[in-house]
């Protein structure tokens, strides 16, 4: 069963420079616990997407254009803020990129991590606390029913990013969006949080985002893979559709540009040019200025997403269907 | 063969200072204690650590950017560490250096000339300008910049264009050493590979070394011929590249390159990790012993008791572990 | 500390030209040695310093030289109250109304609610309390006739003075808390806060508040310095029998012991709120706690 | 140019021509109507203030006992005080003492604040660490107090005045340059310029002088209000210009003498001084907002 379907999610930047399309085109399906993950270079929208749905760009300047994002039947984009409100942190938490910034540093633990508690559920002061401390030692913080009076400084990196996690956790969320939640970490500390993440879904059953540039971490937690590129989705399939059949020509430069450890290679194709200014951007593929097979109808025409028959794993490519 | 670049002994502190006019010192940071190794000409050696583990500072006390506290840097022949400032600022044209974020590493005042042609400028005081654009333009060139671009400034430039400029700055004197430290991670992943490519064809062509520092394996896999692990302020393991991951020594760099996550979705469903124990010890009081006895997973009584030695385990593999 | 501006002063004031019984007649010269040896004036300079400091140490000001047979530190006990009074109703009123209208400005900026405030701020930057005073007397007092033009007997006598004190600083605090809070409400935390589902009242009050009013803390201290300075005026214009108006007065009769007296009082009450701006900074911030 | 030359591509045909950073501020500034105006305003009051002289017939320290005091008219633009001198030329040449004190004393403030800034910046260590707790000492003294008790002492000086205020203004600058130049210090391209072996001289005034550049301008357009409203307050008090001469201090408070029977000898002085104030505030303003280097980075 879906718990989140996103539709044709347009969300734009007005600027003074002139429309930043940062989401033109986005959909996808999430399926009750499974894990979803979206790569993207950074402005390809991926981070934007998600934070439409939950109403959390700054508007103005950004505004969702069209679309419709429906959790369990609702749509999200319809929502007044206080219906939205009673979504996020209870029904959808979220976590993000940098815990050094993410935590508040002039509040404790305790009150940073139970809040979402008071404002959602009617427990006591006391069950709150204790349901913070437990949620501590679930994501693994040792000496949680002490630290949790502590204040994120005195935590490091890898602890403030499990607080982050826990403080998600504690309303049994039915999705959880991590948005880049290891980028700010080392390898060793990162290999950490990912076991957390994985060994955490296996327990609680809940559906999970994540959104990386990092096409290794991609590899490890999901299970259906989106690409983004320039604001739009140019290939959505399950993990094994993406890493070893890729259509769109952007996800195949992308997969063999990539240094390996686990492969010997000599040389790394690249993909040439630089992502496009998104406020500049003409008709036709997003992609084409560096596609290798661009044609002139790829100049012309912004392709539509073309479904492979076999399975559910579409590509938005002019050429994407011969493949 | 001689080595291009011989580091020995290396010691980079930093001292940690407290108290009111009468400043006593805390503690000392010592985020390079005792480094050796040598860069072969034409080679590139790549050195892998986390944050805080000193890489970036051993790369900055070789071209004497710190001041070592002791150790010897010889590069081409010459000791570094004994040269005056003003010797220094001669022999400078020989190592140069490429900083990871091409928004921080170009002065935002100058245009694409000024920041490649100082370099030249200071080398040779003042020169006829058409000379110097000449060397700019050509310089521009080798690192596939268009030379319409002359004349503009760096926030004009994406991240790669930038870091083109710095390339073809650090190129500018025709070094044969450049400490790269970490040039490709400020970078969008379709453009590392650029980086990456561009540095290999320019390596081939002018015949540069490269201390090529940084956090992301796969890339220093990719572009070096020996490979340098460092924790906490020492080179714990360093070995061909080859010899490095067929068969990691260091119980450091087995859980370093067991940490990294693979593109592969059908291997990653199968590997096995290993899962280091909590974070990275205060670098100010660094464990007794092996340095690493806080979060090895192969720790025994002796690692708390004596430091591991750093010797070659076989065909110039190093080590720094009692057990291997 | 204060030793240190009770010794710049002292010197300052006694090496200037002229003297405190500096009078049009001449003075017979027997007289004078009199009245010199009773204030120890016939002494070296040092010597005089000496007998200062020691005084001072027992906290005894010295006797005034003006105003005969009153001692400074009886001066002192009976304006300070009244100055006291004012200066603490002025800054009162600026943090309420700077804090607030700042606060007000950043929950919705490039609004109405933002550039409302923020004008009337910038107006008021630009009003010191020697235009605003007159102007608030030429409006209230002698066209509606609300207030009084002068004196401080009735309690309604304490409003204008109060607000042409603050009114400044009331712009200065706003700006500051416009910026601390827009500086904070762009944090990535305020960012998770919104994503936990909290309430905007509870992120503004909670998450962002301490964080906020931040920059305006540290301002306390400068604030409260010119408040001080702009008591001198105040009392002045509006005839206030305070510590502010001796002070301009003596210092221009060269009542050396009084101008010393003074200024030594006012350092103290400034070095005592820096004292409170930093207790202030470190109850808000744990992070300086903590180092 | 040679052919040669042009064959190497040397000519500078076909460049780009970027378009730096003191230009992009120069274009938002451009773009800021309140700052343009200010701008203009202060120039029309500075201009008026050097040639009031030309500009006016009556003379600042003439007296008219006969006419007296009487309200604005087209003679008498701001109408005449209680002496019969006539109110606009007083208020210009306040202007005049007004304007060249702020700017001086904002200059004199400048060049303290940005040599001990820069030195306790660039030094660092302990020096560094000496002169701001210095810094923070001096910022918790009541300066006007000594500049009042200052002034009584050595009489009223105009230009014991300027470098009285000059000197209590400079803290603050000082402290924006040396956090400045700390920030620039750790600079990538700072450190690019030492590792190609650029004199420290030449880094200092190609790589951090320019980039500091913009607070400092900001900073200083700040400080001259500041300076105009001491200058004005002191004067206020009868410790700074004397009469016949004027200043808007002095304006004000032969106003608030006055304002019973005259209001409008307050209401000029304080209008003009106000909107001087305010201009340059608007300019200070629309400096930072444009200078801003949060801004240009996006």
């Amino acid at each position: 069963m879906a718990v989140l379907d996103v539709k044709n999610l347009k969300t734009y930047f007005y600027t003074r420079e002139g429309v930043v399309k940062a989401v033109d085109d986005f959909s996808f399906t999430l399926e009750m616990g499974m894990t979803l993950g979206i790569v993207g270079e950074s402005g390809s929208g991926k981070s934007v997407s998600v934070c439409s749905l939950l109403g959390l760009i700054p508007k103005p300047p950004g505004r969702i254009v069209a679309g419709q994002a429906l959790y369990r039947g609702n749509d999200l984009l319809q929502m007044s803020e206080s219906q939205l409100r009673r979504v996020r942190g209870k029904k959808i938490a979220m976590i993000f990129q940098d815990p050094m910034t993410s935590l508040n540093p002039y509040l404790r633990i305790a009150t940073q991590l139970t809040e979402v508690l008071a404002m959602h559920t009617d427990m006591t002061a006391s069950q709150r606390l204790a349901r913070g401390i437990e949620c501590m030692n679930l994501v693994g913080i040792p000496n949680a029913a002490s630290r949790i009076h502590d204040y994120p400084h005195q935590f490091s990196g890898g602890m403030r990013q499990r607080v982050m996690i826990a403080m998600a956790l504690i309303t049994d969320p039915d999705i959880l969006i991590a948005d880049e939640p290891t980028t700010a970490l080392d390898v060793t500390i990162q290999a950490q949080i990912l076991d957390l993440l994985v060994d955490l879904q296996r327990k609680i059953r809940m559906s999970v985002i994540i959104i990386t540039h990092d096409l290794g971490v991609i590899a490890r937690l999901s299970d259906r893979v989106l690409i983004m590129y320039a604001g739009n989705k140019v290939e959505e399939g399950a993990a094994d559709d993406i890493f070893y059949r890729p259509q769109h020509p952007y996800t195949q430069g992308l997969l063999r540009s990539l240094p390996r450890l686990d492969v010997e290679h000599e040389e790394l194709p690249s993909i040439a040019g630089s992502p496009p200014d998104l406020v500049l951007l003409k008709q036709g593929c997003v992609f084409a200025p560096r596609c290798p097979q661009r044609q002139a109808v790829c100049v012309e025409d912004r392709p539509i997403p073309i479904k492979r028959a076999s399975s559910q794993h579409t590509a938005k490519c002019h050429w994407s269907a011969d493949a | 063969m001689s080595a291009l670049l011989r580091v020995e002994d290396l010691r980079v502190h930093f001292p940690i200072l407290k108290g009111a006019i009468f400043q006593r010192r805390v503690a000392v940071l010592k985020a390079v204690d005792g480094v050796s190794f040598a860069l072969q000409a034409g080679e590139t050696l790549g050195l892998v650590g986390e944050s805080g583990c000193g890489k970036s500072t051993l790369g900055r006390g070789i071209i004497r950017l710190y001041q070592p506290v002791s150790g010897q840097i010889t590069i081409d022949g010459e000791d570094v560490v004994a040269m005056s400032a003003d010797e220094l600022k001669h022999k400078r044209a020989g190592f140069q250096m490429i900083f990871q974020d091409p928004y921080a590493s170009l002065n935002p005042r100058m245009t694409v000339f000024d920041i490649i042609a100082e370099p030249l400028y200071t080398a040779w005081g003042r020169r006829d300008r058409n000379v110097v654009k000449r060397n700019v333009l050509e310089l521009m060139d080798s690192v596939s910049l268009a030379r319409k671009f002359i004349r503009r400034y760096p926030h004009e430039f994406s991240g790669g264009q930038r870091q083109r400029i710095a390339i073809a700055r650090a190129l500018a004197l025709k070094p044969k050493l450049i400490i790269c430290d970490e040039p490709v991670s400020a970078l969008d992943v379709s453009i590392q590979s650029q980086i990456l490519n561009l540095l290999i064809e320019l390596q081939r062509e002018f015949n540069l070394s490269y201390l090529f520092i940084s956090h992301d394996l796969s890339a220093v896999k990719h572009i070096s011929q020996n490979i340098a692990v460092m924790y906490l302020g020492k080179i714990v393991e360093l070995a061909s590249c080859e010899e490095l991951f067929r068969a990691p020594q260091h119980p450091y760099t087995q859980a370093l390159l067991s940490a990294v996550p693979y593109p592969d979705p059908r291997q990653e469903r199968q590997r096995r990790r290993i899962l280091l124990r909590d974070d990275l010890p205060d670098p100010t009081c660094p464990p007794r012993g092996c340095r690493f006895n806080t979060r090895c997973h192969k720790v025994v009584d002796k690692c708390y008791r004596d430091e591991p030695l750093f010797k070659d385990v076989g065909g110039k593999h190093f080590s720094a572990c009692h057990l291997s | 500390m204060l030793w240190i501006l009770a010794t710049i002063t002292f010197f300052m004031v006694r090496c200037a030209p002229g003297g405190p019984f500096d009078t049009d007649k001449p003075i017979p010269p027997e007289i004078l040695k009199n009245i010199q040896a009773k204030y120890n004036l016939d002494q070296p300079m040092l010597v005089q310093y000496g007998h200062y400091l020691a005084d001072l140490v027992r906290g005894d000001l010295g006797p005034s030289f003006r105003y005969a047979n009153r001692t400074v530190n009886e001066i002192i006990a009976e304006t300070l109250p009244v100055s006291a009074q004012l200066g603490l109703l002025g800054f009162l009123f600026a943090l309420s109304i700077g804090l607030i209208s700042g606060m007000l400005a950043s929950s919705k900026p490039n609004s109405l609610r933002d550039y409302v405030p923020m004008g009337l701020s910038l107006l008021g930057v630009c009003m010191p309390s020697f235009v605003i005073g007159p102007l608030l007397v030429l409006v209230f007092a002698l066209w509606l006739g609300w207030f009084n033009t002068s004196g401080w007997e009735e309690a309604s006598d304490r409003v204008l003075p109060a607000l042409t004190l603050g009114i400044m600083y009331a712009a200065y605090f706003s700006r500051l808390a416009r910026v601390g809070f827009l500086d904070i409400l762009h944090q990535d935390f305020i960012k998770t806060a919104k994503a936990k589902g909290l309430s905007a009242g509870r992120i503004f009050f909670r998450h962002a508040f301490k964080g906020g009013v931040l920059p305006a803390t540290t301002f306390g201290g400068l604030a409260m310095s010119g408040i001080v300075c702009g008591s001198l005026v105040v009392e002045t214009i509006f005839n206030i029998p305070g510590l502010g108006r001796f002070f301009v007065q003596s210092a221009m009769n060269r009542d050396y012991t009084l101008v010393i007296g003074t200024a030594l009082l006012y350092a103290t009450l400034l070095l005592i709120m820096n004292l409170v701006v930093d207790i202030a900074y470190v109850y808000l911030d744990p992070r300086v706690r903590h180092d | 140019m040679t052919d040669a030359a042009y064959k190497l591509g040397l000519a500078g045909k076909g460049e780009e021509k970027g378009t730096s950073l003191w230009m992009d501020s120069y274009y938002r500034l451009k773009k800021n109507k309140m700052a343009v105006v200010s701008f203009f305003y202060l120039l029309l009051q500075a201009a008026a203030a050097v040639f009031a002289p030309l500009l006016v017939q009556f003379s600042y320290e003439e007296t008219d006992l006969v006419l007296g005091a009487v309200p604005p008219n087209a003679a008498h633009w701001f109408g005449t005080d209680d002496l019969g001198r006539d109110l606009f030329t007083r208020t210009l040449y306040g202007a005049r003492v007004s304007l060249a004190i702020g700017v001086l004393a904002a200059f004199v403030s400048v060049v303290i604040g940005i040599a001990y800034g820069a030195i306790s910046g660039f030094i660092g260590g302990r020096t560094d660490y000496v002169m701001q707790r210095l810094l923070e000492i001096l910022y918790a003294m009541p300066f006007m107090l000594f500049v009042i008790i200052l002034m009584v002492m050595v009489g009223r000086n105009i230009y014991v005045m300027f470098i009285a205020l000059g000197a209590i203004q400079w803290l603050s600058m000082a402290r924006i340059v040396r956090g400045q130049v700390i920030a620039l210090k750790r600079m990538e391209y700072v450190d690019a310029a030492r590792a190609i072996g650029v004199s420290n001289l030449k880094i200092i005034f190609r790589h951090m002088v320019p980039n500091v550049m913009g607070p400092v301008i900001v900073y200083t357009t700040l400080t001259v209000p500041a300076v105009v409203l001491e200058e004005a307050f002191l004067s206020f008090l009868g410790l700074g210009v004397q009469e016949p001469m004027s200043s808007w201090g002095t304006l004000i408070n032969d106003g608030v003498a006055a304002m019973e029977v005259y209001p409008w000898m307050l209401i000029f002085p304080c209008s003009t001084l106000m909107l001087t104030l305010l201009a340059l505030n608007f300019i200070g303003d629309g400096l930072r907002d444009a200078l801003d280097p949060k801004v240009s980075r996006h």
